[in-house]
């Protein structure tokens, strides 16, 4: 099983009107890969994982998840399939509390979401609540727990952006700069939680902090202007002369202006 | 504990509260309530719309109610007169609502007003099952008379039948035999042509088409070319309000009043609209009930007591409201002010007969609608500005109630 | 055939009125992103202030045209500035609903100042004559709504895409952030539009008193039908107003010449159709989303 | 008994007894405000709890009126026959309706949805023979189940009145439900449901669906309670006054858009008879809801309770006052 191909990206392009934003981007993704992918701004990056949740059909190609097409199949279906997102910019549902929030995703898990004449209430669903009450635990947010979620601190939220996609139990996981934005001490602990998840969990991690991300992937891509500049070992990409040049130079001569 | 101490002293309270007063459960169990209605007052309930797109009639009509009771000094033997307004807006289950309100909070001995026929409709039922003598003073569907008729309900104003068919044969001999038909699409303007087409294809006049613009439709030119291109040699509408002033401004406006001449009913050139239509109006003719220019001792009197009072021309409605007032009145004196049996009231009203400002009027007994004349008048220019002419009589029309 | 070409230009005057009504709330809509619901109550004052300038000034149409729409303009001003500015902190839907609350408010003080009776207003003298075209005698007025209308749409035309301020405006529809970087003044740039808008309600109320009519109500009606333009023409777009009026005008002027029982369920017929196949209107810019 | 529950109870008895303190007149205005309750209850799943806000409302209370009239009038006033065929009725047009609703959202769902009900209601007023025109249809016989006759007005608003309470306690259910907690994380951000793998879609068409049979169901109350219908209450103007009922209650509460109702009906009822300038009234005071108690008369509630009760410290005020204000419902 260590070699079957869960994901497979075959020349797929996207270009909205005159602009192409992605050529002929082909990629397998093994089960239980971890795959880090970066490239500058504009890259394709987002758009490459919009395409991979199907929030955006792509303009040519197409995408196998376990051998079936999966091109054209809806979004919140490939979600329920075992392939789960988080946002570049935190998108949660602001007003409710981090319980509520995670109990939506976990009450879809369960095939609760049908029920209609039944009060959500930890009486009336231990179970769920229960579970609930361990990720939160895990994470650290106990205190948080019925806190409404646009109160809470940037970095807690993006805790949770992430939290809400692990706690679909995924197959594949997409995250979009998972550290974006936090201080140092709040990325090693996302780190350290990204280093905790099941080993036969496949990751694919968009992230510009380059040491978190040679930290948590055994394989690198790097997208430039829409295609796939180098595919490979992370010391191998470390140490390309072309990224050095068209990326990493660019980004630390950028952290030093 | 405090709370449930509240709660036992809530139970008692209302236990209390509903042994005394006139309580839903006590009124709707009772039958008859006798004596208790008015004491020395008799309570007249006026549902009219003062809001809304109807507001300027219901303006005019209380303005001719309160002319009428302030010349009988809002007395009636030595009963005092009471008018209790409610506004029915344009909508009528509001003003079902007021009615309700007028008949089992206020205990109004009669009930008068609407300007609207579904608003009478609305109301009917309530008015028939609480036995409230109602006096319809403008409201003119058909069927409140016909089918919806009750023993309580009388109607001194018109019916479509009445305008509509009174000008039918009259086109026929005196405008052309082949005719085109233009009125509002709502159950009024439906029931004014279908009345006059009865009326002008019995006389042997001939239909070439019709058309039937929404109810507040803004822009004729449409219409107006459709009905150009027909081949008919004069056209009958029913439009009134704004609709009265835009129709006839824009017939004359595409030029369609040099080769078709236009007839309808009298609310295309009334008092209330002539005024907005600058010229364009003249040379209509139509049919109505009264007008202004009706030369007879009763209607000078009443244009110069209104004109007196309220420093303007009295309208149509206004005469509505004048003639309701006194029907009621005339009613009550025969009982001496006594309003508490609605039997004896509505057949009181029955038996009401005057000469109005619009000429005699009578009640026929079967359908409960006023028999009255209907004036055939034409819209000349006097002194620069329009006037209405009436130039036939056909007296004592009836509604035939079916 | 001169029926049809008759009916053809019955469409584009009507149209053409339909699009000086609607200009005025589509430019608000388009640059400020407030739906303005209180538009058709601003085309009534322009409307009953015209009205009481023609009263009073012996038939003076011209001087309704200078006087009422600048009387708009200013109440359109006092509101955004007691009313909408106060609120903008409170988003797009509290303005809308602010708005239509005013609409009830300016309602019944109209009718408390000019009552409820139907009026109207007579066209001016030197345009009250006709003209033979397709063998039908046509209003001049008709047709010089037709001109008027035209020279809007080029003037608006021309300030949004030739000028400075059009440049602003533009940038101002796309990005907010952007134009208060250039040291635009964003809070002047609203208030100006809103000024504009309400000055092209009150101008729409005066050219269209002597077709349209006054009575209770009116601004509802006009209301739903600028609603209506603005939806199909795509929200904000000048161009998309232009053609999405005279649509509505050919669509509905053809409907009740062809099949007059349908006119009232064609409009919104019309309009559904746009909303379920081209949900930004016809002109309308495309959202991409992300 | 906690304060909820307790509050409760006090309200529903006071409506119980209230045949026995209120005068005729009065108690008919209570039976409006409960089937007026239920129709702006039913935008409410739809305004409130799914973030739609609907412009043609009015469609469905008049397909379920229209309904309940034809039948009354053409085969029998059976009071469980009229309802559920109005019910079904309404399930149908909503159904259709909101599959090309659904699809759009904000402005175009509230221009949408005003199309389509200013379709039916054109259809309403052209088709005299059936609907009555603009005249409407009057004269409808007043309910019976078997041969018990509603016609008294204090059967009727016992029968109402037990409607309403199952149809607030089944709308309390669902809102609080797993299902109803979708509606409200649509809500909030449909786009983050659809990354949970919620079809959005699905759900957002079965609160139309919801609302629209329950705006039916009041619909054909009305019909029975006055024994009339006509193109007005189809209008948008209905619609419109409906969303300020939800409005100024306060959208997305349970409460809210009861107590909306009635504030609307007293307020026009009560004014109207002193004044014809009761629209201004209305405008003005939703303008100052909208301004300063965006949450309605239920965030107004909530705000004075807090300032009343001294116990809580005043750090629990201002932690707690917001989490009340926009979080009415969702955490109980």
């Amino acid at each position: 099983m260590e070699n079957h191909v869960i994901l497979k990206i075959d020349r797929v392009g996207m270009h909205f009107g005159g602009l192409e934003i992605l050529k002929d981007v082909s990629l397998e993704v093994k089960k239980g890969e971890r795959i880090g992918i970066i490239g500058p701004n504009g890259a394709g990056k987002t758009t490459f994982f919009n395409i991979l949740t199907g929030d955006l059909k792509p303009s040519s190609g197409s995408i196998y998840y376990k051998g079936e097409n999966i091109t054209n199949v809806a979004n919140f279906k490939r979600t329920n399939a075992g392939i789960v997102r988080t946002f570049q910019r935190n998108n949660l549902l602001n007003e409710l509390t981090v319980l509520d929030n995670l109990l939506l995703v976990l009450q879809r898990k369960h095939h609760l979401q049908n029920v209609w004449f039944k009060k959500r209430n930890e009486k009336k669903y231990p179970k769920l609540f229960e579970e609930a009450n361990q990720l939160i635990k895990t994470w650290g947010l106990e205190k948080r727990a019925n806190e409404i979620v646009k109160k809470l601190s940037y970095g807690e939220q993006r805790q949770i952006e992430i939290l809400l996609g692990i706690a679909i139990n995924p197959q594949v996981l997409l995250l979009d700069e998972p550290t974006a934005g936090m201080s140092q001490a709040e990325t090693d602990y996302i780190v350290d939680l990204l280093h905790n998840l099941p080993k036969d969990l496949t990751v694919l991690i968009i992230e510009h902090d380059l040491e978190v991300v040679f930290g948590l992937a055994d394989r690198m891509v790097v997208l430039y202007d829409g295609g796939i500049l180098i595919d490979g070992d992370p010391n191998e990409v470390r140490n390309d002369r072309r990224v050095n040049e068209i990326y990493i130079g660019k980004e630390e001569a950028a952290a030093h202006a | 504990m405090k709370r449930k101490l509240f709660l036992i002293m809530l139970v008692v309270f209302l236990a209390v509260l509903s042994a005394c007063g006139n309580s839903a459960i006590q009124s709707t169990s009772k039958k008859e309530e006798g004596g208790s209605k008015s004491g020395g007052t008799i309570k007249i309930g006026v549902l009219l719309p003062d809001s809304g797109v109807y507001a300027s009639l219901g303006k005019h009509l209380h303005k001719g109610m309160e002319l009428y009771f302030d010349s009988i000094d809002w007395k009636i033997g030595s009963k005092k007169i009471e008018i209790i307004k409610e506004d029915s807006e344009a909508d009528p289950q509001v003003a079902l609502r007021k009615a309700r309100k007028l008949i089992d909070q206020d205990k109004v001995d009669i009930l008068t007003g609407t300007v609207s026929t579904a608003v009478a409709y609305a109301i009917r039922d309530e008015v028939d099952k609480k036995k409230i003598p109602f006096l319809v003073s403008h409201a003119g569907g058909n069927d409140l008379t016909r089918s919806k008729r009750s023993d309580y309900i009388w109607r001194s104003s018109f019916s479509s039948w009445q305008i509509g068919n009174s000008l039918g044969e009259w086109a026929f001999h005196n405008v052309g035999k082949t005719m085109y038909i233009a009125a509002a699409d709502y159950a009024f303007g439906r029931e004014v042509s279908e009345a006059f087409k009865e009326a002008y294809t019995a006389a042997g006049g001939k239909i070439v088409g019709e058309v039937y613009p929404p109810l507040g439709n803004n822009d004729y030119s449409s219409y107006l070319t459709t009905i150009k291109n027909a081949k008919a040699e004069a056209v009958y509408a029913f439009f009134a309000g704004s609709d009265a002033v835009r129709f006839v401004q824009q017939y004359d406006q595409f030029g369609l009043k040099e080769d078709k001449k236009l007839i309808g009913s009298g609310w295309l050139v009334s008092e209330d609209v002539r005024k907005s239509q600058g010229n364009a109006g003249v040379g209509t003719i139509s049919s109505i009930f009264w007008d202004y220019s009706i030369k007879t001792e009763e209607n000078r009197q009443f244009k110069e007591a209104f004109e007196k009072k309220y420093n303007e021309r009295p309208t149509i409605e206004a005469l509505e409201g004048y003639d309701a007032a006194k029907i009621i009145a005339e009613a009550l004196t025969t009982l001496d002010g006594d309003a508490s049996d609605p039997d004896k009231v509505v057949e009181a009203i029955s038996n009401v007969e005057f000469i109005s400002p619009r000429g005699p009027i009578k009640f026929d007994k079967e359908t409960h609608h006023v028999i009255q004349n209907m004036y055939i008048i034409e819209t000349k220019l006097v002194n620069g500005q329009t006037e209405n002419e009436v130039i036939e009589i056909i007296e004592e029309v009836r509604d035939p109630g079916k | 055939m001169d029926i049809i070409g008759a009916q053809l230009v019955n469409s584009i005057s009507y149209g053409l009125l339909l699009f000086v009504i609607t200009c005025g709330l589509s430019l608000v809509f388009g640059i400020l992103g407030v739906l303005n619901l209180a538009h058709g109550s601003l085309y009534m004052i322009g409307a009953y202030v015209s009205y009481s300038i023609t009263v009073h000034s012996g038939q003076n149409f011209w001087l309704a045209l200078i006087i009422a729409p600048l009387a708009v303009a200013v109440c359109s001003l006092i509101i955004e500035m007691i009313l909408l500015r106060p609120t903008y902190q409170l988003g797009h839907l509290s303005q809308v609903l602010l708005t239509f609350g005013l609409a009830y408010v300016i309602h019944d003080m109209t009718a408390a100042i000019w009552g409820s009776d139907v009026l109207s207003i007579p066209l001016p003298q030197s345009l009250s004559g006709t003209v033979t075209l397709f063998n039908q005698a046509f209003p001049v007025y008709r047709l010089a709504v037709i001109a008027i209308g035209l020279i809007l749409a080029g003037l608006l035309w021309f300030i949004q895409e030739k000028t400075r301020w059009g440049a602003i405006i533009r940038a101002g529809l796309s990005d907010k952030e952007m134009i208060c970087a250039l040291g635009v003044n964003i809070q002047l740039v609203f208030t100006v539009v809103f000024f504009i808008g309400g000055y092209l309600a009150g101008f729409g109320g005066v050219i269209a008193a002597p077709i349209l009519g006054l009575y209770p109500s009116m601004e509802f009606q006009t209301l739903i039908l600028a609603l209506v333009v603005l939806v199909i023409g795509g929200l904000g777009s000048i161009a998309g107003t232009f053609v999405a009026s005279l649509t509505i005008g050919i669509v509905e002027t053809f409907c009740r010449f062809l099949v007059p029982e349908l006119s009232l369920f064609v409009v919104f017929g019309l309009m559904a159709v746009v909303l379920i196949v081209k949900p930004n209107g016809l002109l309308g810019r495309q959202v991409v989303k992300h | 008994m906690n304060k909820k529950g307790f509050a409760l109870i006090a309200a529903v008895m006071l409506l119980i007894f209230s045949p026995f303190i209120f005068s005729l007149f009065y108690l008919n205005l209570v039976t409006e405000i409960l089937i007026l309750a239920i129709f702006a209850l039913s935008l409410n799943i739809l305004v409130g709890y799914t973030g739609l806000v609907s412009l043609g409302h009015a469609a469905f209370f008049g397909v379920g009126a229209y309904m309940s009239a034809i039948l009354a009038r053409e085969i029998s006033p059976n009071f469980f026959l009229t309802l559920f065929a109005s019910l079904a009725a309404a399930i149908i047009a909503s159904a259709i309706i909101g599959i090309f609703c659904v699809k759009v959202s904000g402005f175009y769902f509230l221009m949408l949805t005003l199309a389509f009900s200013q379709m039916i209601y054109s259809f309403v007023h052209q088709s005299t023979t059936i609907t009555g025109g603009s005249n409407g249809l009057s004269g409808i016989p007043s309910p019976l189940i078997g041969s018990l006759d509603f016609s008294n007005p204090v059967y009727f608003y016992y029968l109402i009145l037990l409607l309403f309470i199952l149809i607030y306690g089944g709308l309390s259910l669902i809102v609080h439900s797993p299902f109803g907690q979708v509606l409200i994380g649509i809500r909030e951000n449909e786009t983050r449901l659809k990354s949970m793998g919620y079809h959005t879609t699905l759900y957002k068409l079965a609160a139309f669906v919801i609302a629209g049979g329950l705006g039916g169901v009041a619909g054909s109350l009305y019909t029975s309670f006055n024994s009339f219908i006509s193109p007005s209450d189809v209008y948008w103007t209905m619609s419109g006054s409906v969303l300020i009922m939800v409005l100024i209650g306060g959208s997305g509460t349970m409460i809210g858009p009861v107590l909306g109702a009635a504030f609307i009906v007293i307020l026009e009822t009560i004014v109207s008879s002193y004044t014809t300038m009761w629209m201004m009234i209305i405008g003005i005071i939703f303008i100052l809801f909208v301004v300063f108690f965006p949450k309605g008369i239920v965030g107004l509630g909530k705000l004075l309770l807090q300032s009343f009760s001294k116990s809580n410290k005043l750090s629990a005020i201002s932690g707690k006052k917001s989490n009340a204000l926009y979080n009415n419902d969702v955490k109980n």
